[in-house]
């Protein structure tokens, strides 16, 4: 299987176990990468998420995408830089990636040109910090800060 | 005479409280099939007392609070018309033609009040109750005037004595007793018809908005009117008992066989539920008609 | 002209299990438009993740999706064994697949309940709630708790089974069995519910496939994927059994395709117990409270009882995860999925058929 | 004037001993407790032995179960909720969630204090009650109205300002 995709895809591939294969490719096809995986029958996109490392200043665009047939799932991964992200839409790829990206908007930040609502709210209200899923948004001093909790002081006797 | 007037006077109350014994022992055996234990025979009456006894309560305008009071009211109202054993009640001055007439006032007084409450659920729910009425309207009517022409007079009083003794019209005339049967299980809302209140959909429809004191009142003539329909079809189709004591058992046993099949039917949509309304019971009442017709003659 | 108006299924209703809200605009009594809105249930759990080592995880996961919790402990579990390298014991295995086998089916009992009530049948919802809670006590015994176990962790199972376990599994298993006649003559061959669920949201397979979907709405629709066939995991390999798919795709053919799902996992709880072999539980892992994890990244698939649930995992060498993803189930059934299909539907079916997707709103919002 | 005052006092012992055994609980998973709800209800624990039966809308029902963690989102649809229900009206918190953040004290869509928002009357104990605890906790408030104690919806009315204030702090309305 690792030779189709590596005829098909510019980019690094590693088989890590018999049904997992890694692609990494570059930022500008990415999009390329996953419509020559969707004709080679990886007709699902199971995932499509973001890993945010903060050391390279970088984010990591994941797309896991299985094939029925020959039960294999390859994780198409491609970085890109972290000051104003912006990745092209997959919707007309495949359709269920819609919301993931809306999702990537209100998470890590990353703008998805093409796709309609891709900075709206989809699972917060009225957020106006830092996008939550950023590793340097500090969840503790965020709640610590906006909700008062019970001052209860233990004493050990 | 003031014998007749007390009598006029204590019906209601004696409506209600057999209306509050029947939804009691409907919530029972539900929870009987439900293989649980469920909640006290008195529970409906604890229900009313404590919706009676809210402190606070909203009002959508004048008319939303009347929608309650005219349903009790028209519940009331149609009892009177009901003849008890022993008792002529006001059937003098309405017979048949004039029950099924008031019947339909109490659904118009809640339609009226739920649609002053402004909630689109509420507006669906009275579409909905409007329509099934005039599903299951049909067959009862043709089942009431089947029992007319075998009588040949529209008096409810008559009706009852003429069957006295065992022959009841369930045994004489099965095919219309089953339509009657049919029309007045959803008259009552029973489960396949139960398209007016049904929770998941519309949110209970038209009260959706009564809380408090308007839903105590909703469920007072909801009492009422459970007597008024299982009377209504004893004294149609099972002979109306010699005394007070039979009439409810007989009562009893009508609330028994719509529970068992109350439980296992799923809910039909509003649409299907006319459409059946007008297919089977309106053909079977249609046959029983011809037949009494034919052997009348 | 009739009028447009609109109107929530929102969060507080009767049937939706949990807190979501699908908001609709109709014309009449047919819906012209359908956008869910999610979000009433979001506990940032990838964000909570990250904060936890790797052990303080065990305790947060079950809470993800709360009809079947056992799911997200098996897919953490594995991902992580994945990383490090381990190889479970045989009888850790097959207690997996019991646990596993037997969350699938108190997922689907709740799930026949709901489905029922939805149209009215309230009966097979006070049922199958008491039949599932025979099934808690059960896990109730073997793990100390109702409904969030934290059983299955990584390296094998937290303990072994208490004495008199199998004969209790083995005994609700044939009570379920002889329950399953009462249920289809109650409900499923009910001809009141094959009226209203035949032909009702029909998805065809390329739709489907196209979508995401998995799981008993895709089987629904003749496309026979699995995850216990495809990447068996657990006990599974050492099991014999064959998935059934039904073929038309609608409302009807979902609801029977989980009724036979439900049979073939009592008849899984039955062969997994009796081949179950001796042997210890857990396999020795470093101190826990120490727990370091190699550097790289992993994806652990389970076959839930709406469909393909993962995990995706990237840690950094350090106690914690570096970033931890969940593969929701009910993402693509809900927003491409659920959204298309209720477009031109009556109102009284709309909650059925998000009934029938089985959509769970926690995956959704995480 | 004393008459009148036993006669009012009596009422009302009669009046709170009956209303104890209709609560009519709103059918509302705000959150994960909700599970346990339907074993509540139906057959196994059976909780309209009681006269405790799950009710649609919030204009039919007395209790509202907060049955878990409190989302801001799920918040603001709490407090219009619990407004449109009519008094007496009644509270129960499920679980650690309500008390102080439970499990999810550092998540940032959490509220940790259900009681600075709403007024709660009983609070059940576990990360997920058990349906014997949610029947305890349904008993107990029975005991409360019967000895007329369950009165969060006055202390809500009285201190309206209070209440609003921290509603406002949070949802930033």
């Amino acid at each position: 299987m690792v030779e189709e995709i590596k005829r098909v895809v510019i980019g690094e591939v590693v088989e890590k176990r018999p049904q997992r294969v890694i692609v990494k490719v570059e930022k500008e096809n990415f999009a390329s990468t996953l419509n020559a995986l969707k004709a080679l029958s990886f007709n699902r996109l199971n995932l499509l998420t973001a890993i945010d490392f903060i050391k390279e200043n970088q984010f990591e665009i994941v797309a896991l995408v299985y094939s029925d047939e020959k039960k294999v799932m390859s994780i198409v991964k491609a970085r890109i830089p972290r000051d104003n992200p912006e990745i092209e839409t997959l919707i007309h790829i495949y359709p269920n990636a819609f919301k993931y990206e809306v999702e990537l908007g209100e998470m890590f930040g990353i703008r998805v040109i093409g796709n309609p609502d891709s900075m709206k709210p989809f699972v917060l209200e009225g957020w106006g910090d830092l996008p939550p899923l950023r590793k340097d948004f500090d969840s503790i001093k965020y709640a610590t800060e906006h909700y008062e909790s019970r001052n209860v002081e233990v004493k050990y006797d | 005479m003031v014998k007749e007037i007390l009598t006029l006077i204590f019906t209601p109350i004696l409506a209600f409280f057999v209306g509050i014994f029947l939804l009691g022992f409907k919530r029972k055996m539900v929870a009987r099939i439900h293989r649980r234990y469920g909640p006290p025979l008195h529970q409906p009456l604890l229900d009313i007392i404590k919706l009676l006894s809210k402190k606070e309560n909203i009002s959508h305008g004048v008319m939303f609070d009347l929608g309650p009071v005219m349903y009790v009211g028209a519940a009331i109202l149609t009892v009177l018309f009901l003849p008890i054993p022993g008792f002529k009640q006001l059937t003098p001055f309405g017979d048949l033609i004039a029950f099924l007439y008031i019947m339909v006032i109490g659904s118009l007084g809640m339609a009226l009040g739920a649609g002053e409450s402004g909630n689109p659920n509420a507006s669906i729910g009275i579409a909905r109750a409007l329509t099934l009425m005039l599903g299951y309207e049909l067959p009862l009517i043709i089942a009431g005037n089947t029992l007319v022409i075998k009588y040949g007079t529209t008096d409810l009083y008559k009706f009852m004595t003429l069957q006295s003794g065992f022959h009841w019209n369930l045994f004489l005339l099965p095919l219309t007793a089953i339509a009657g049967f049919i029309a007045t299980y959803g008259a009552m809302g029973e489960h396949p018809f139960d398209v007016v209140v049904a929770p998941q959909e519309v949110a209970t429809g038209p009260m959706v908005e009564y809380g408090g004191k308007h839903l105590g009142l909703l469920m007072i003539g909801m009492a009422i009117s459970t007597y008024i329909e299982t009377g209504f079809f004893v004294i149609l189709f099972l002979g109306g008992g010699a005394n007070i004591l039979t009439f409810i058992l007989k009562q009893l046993g009508v609330i028994i066989v719509m529970t068992l099949f109350d439980t296992v039917f799923p809910r039909f949509r509003i649409e299907n539920a006319v459409r059946y309304f007008w297919r089977w019971p309106t053909l079977i009442a249609l046959v029983g008609l011809l037949i009494v017709y034919i052997g009348g003659k | 002209m009739i009028r447009e108006y609109e109107l929530n299924i929102g969060p507080n209703h009767p049937g939706i299990h949990g807190n979501f809200q699908v908001h609709l605009k109709l014309e009449g009594d047919t819906i012209v438009e359908a956008k869910g809105n999610s979000g009433y249930l979001h506990r940032a759990f990838e964000k909570l993740m990250e904060q936890r080592t790797y052990l303080q995880n065990l305790a947060l996961i079950p809470r993800v999706c709360v009809p079947e919790p056992d799911i997200n402990e098996a897919a953490y579990a594995m991902a992580i064994e994945e990383l490090m390298g381990v190889e479970i014991p045989e009888r850790a295995k097959f207690i997996r697949t019991i646990v596993l086998e037997a969350a699938r089916s108190m997922a689907l009992l709740f799930h026949f309940g709901g489905t029922a009530a939805m149209i009215g049948n309230y009966t097979v919802n006070y049922w199958a709630v008491a039949d599932r809670d025979l099934m808690v006590d059960i896990f109730l015994k073997l793990t100390g708790a109702r409904v969030y176990h934290m059983y299955i962790w990584p390296g094998g199972v937290r303990r072994d089974t208490y004495p008199g376990f199998e004969d209790d599994v083995l005994g609700w298993v044939k009570y379920m069995k002889e329950r399953l006649p009462e249920y289809d003559n109650l409900f499923f061959k009910n001809p009141m519910f094959m009226h209203r669920a035949r032909g009702l949201a029909k998805i065809s397979k390329e739709e489907a496939l196209q979508m995401g979907v998995t799981g008993p709405n895709l089987k629904a629709t003749g496309v026979k994927v699995d995850v216990r066939l495809d990447e068996p995991y657990a006990a599974y390999p050492y099991l014999d059994f064959d998935v059934p798919v039904l073929d038309d795709g609608d409302a009807w053919a979902r609801e029977i395709q989980r009724r036979l799902e439900f049979e073939l996992s009592l008849n899984l709880i039955e062969q997994a117990v009796k081949k179950m072999p001796k042997g210890e539980v857990w396999k020795k892992m470093p101190n826990p409270f120490k727990w370091v994890i190699p550097e790289g990244e992993a994806y652990a698939r389970v076959e839930s009882s709406r469909g393909e649930y993962g995990y995706y995992f990237v840690s950094d060498g350090t106690d914690k995860p570096y970033r931890v993803a969940i593969r929701g189930v009910s993402m693509p059934h809900m927003y491409p999925l659920a959204e298309k299909l209720l477009i031109g539907q009556k109102l009284s079916d709309a909650p059925f058929i998000l009934e029938t997707l089985d959509i769970c709103p926690p995956e959704i919002d995480r | 004037m004393e008459l009148q005052e036993t006669l009012e006092e009596g009422y009302v012992e009669i009046l709170d001993h009956l209303r104890k055994r209709s609560l009519w609980m709103l059918h509302y998973c705000t959150a994960c407790g909700a599970i346990e709800l339907p074993p509540t209800i139906t057959s196994r624990f059976d909780a309209e032995r009681f006269g405790i039966a799950p009710f649609v809308t919030s204009r039919q029902s007395d209790i509202l179960l907060v049955t878990g963690y409190i989302n801001i989102k799920t918040l603001r649809r709490l407090i219009t909720v619990y407004e449109q229900m009519l008094p007496p009206k009644y509270v129960i918190g499920f679980g650690s969630c309500t008390i102080n953040g439970g499990i999810y004290w550092d998540s940032y869509a959490i509220v940790k204090r259900l009681d600075l928002y709403l007024p709660v009357d009983v609070y059940i104990a576990g990360c997920m009650p058990t349906p014997m605890a949610v029947l305890e906790g349904f008993r107990t408030l029975m005991k409360l109205i019967d000895e007329g104690k369950a009165n969060g919806w006055k202390k809500y009315q009285e201190n309206y300002e209070y209440y609003k204030e921290n509603q406002r702090k949070v949802l930033k309305w």
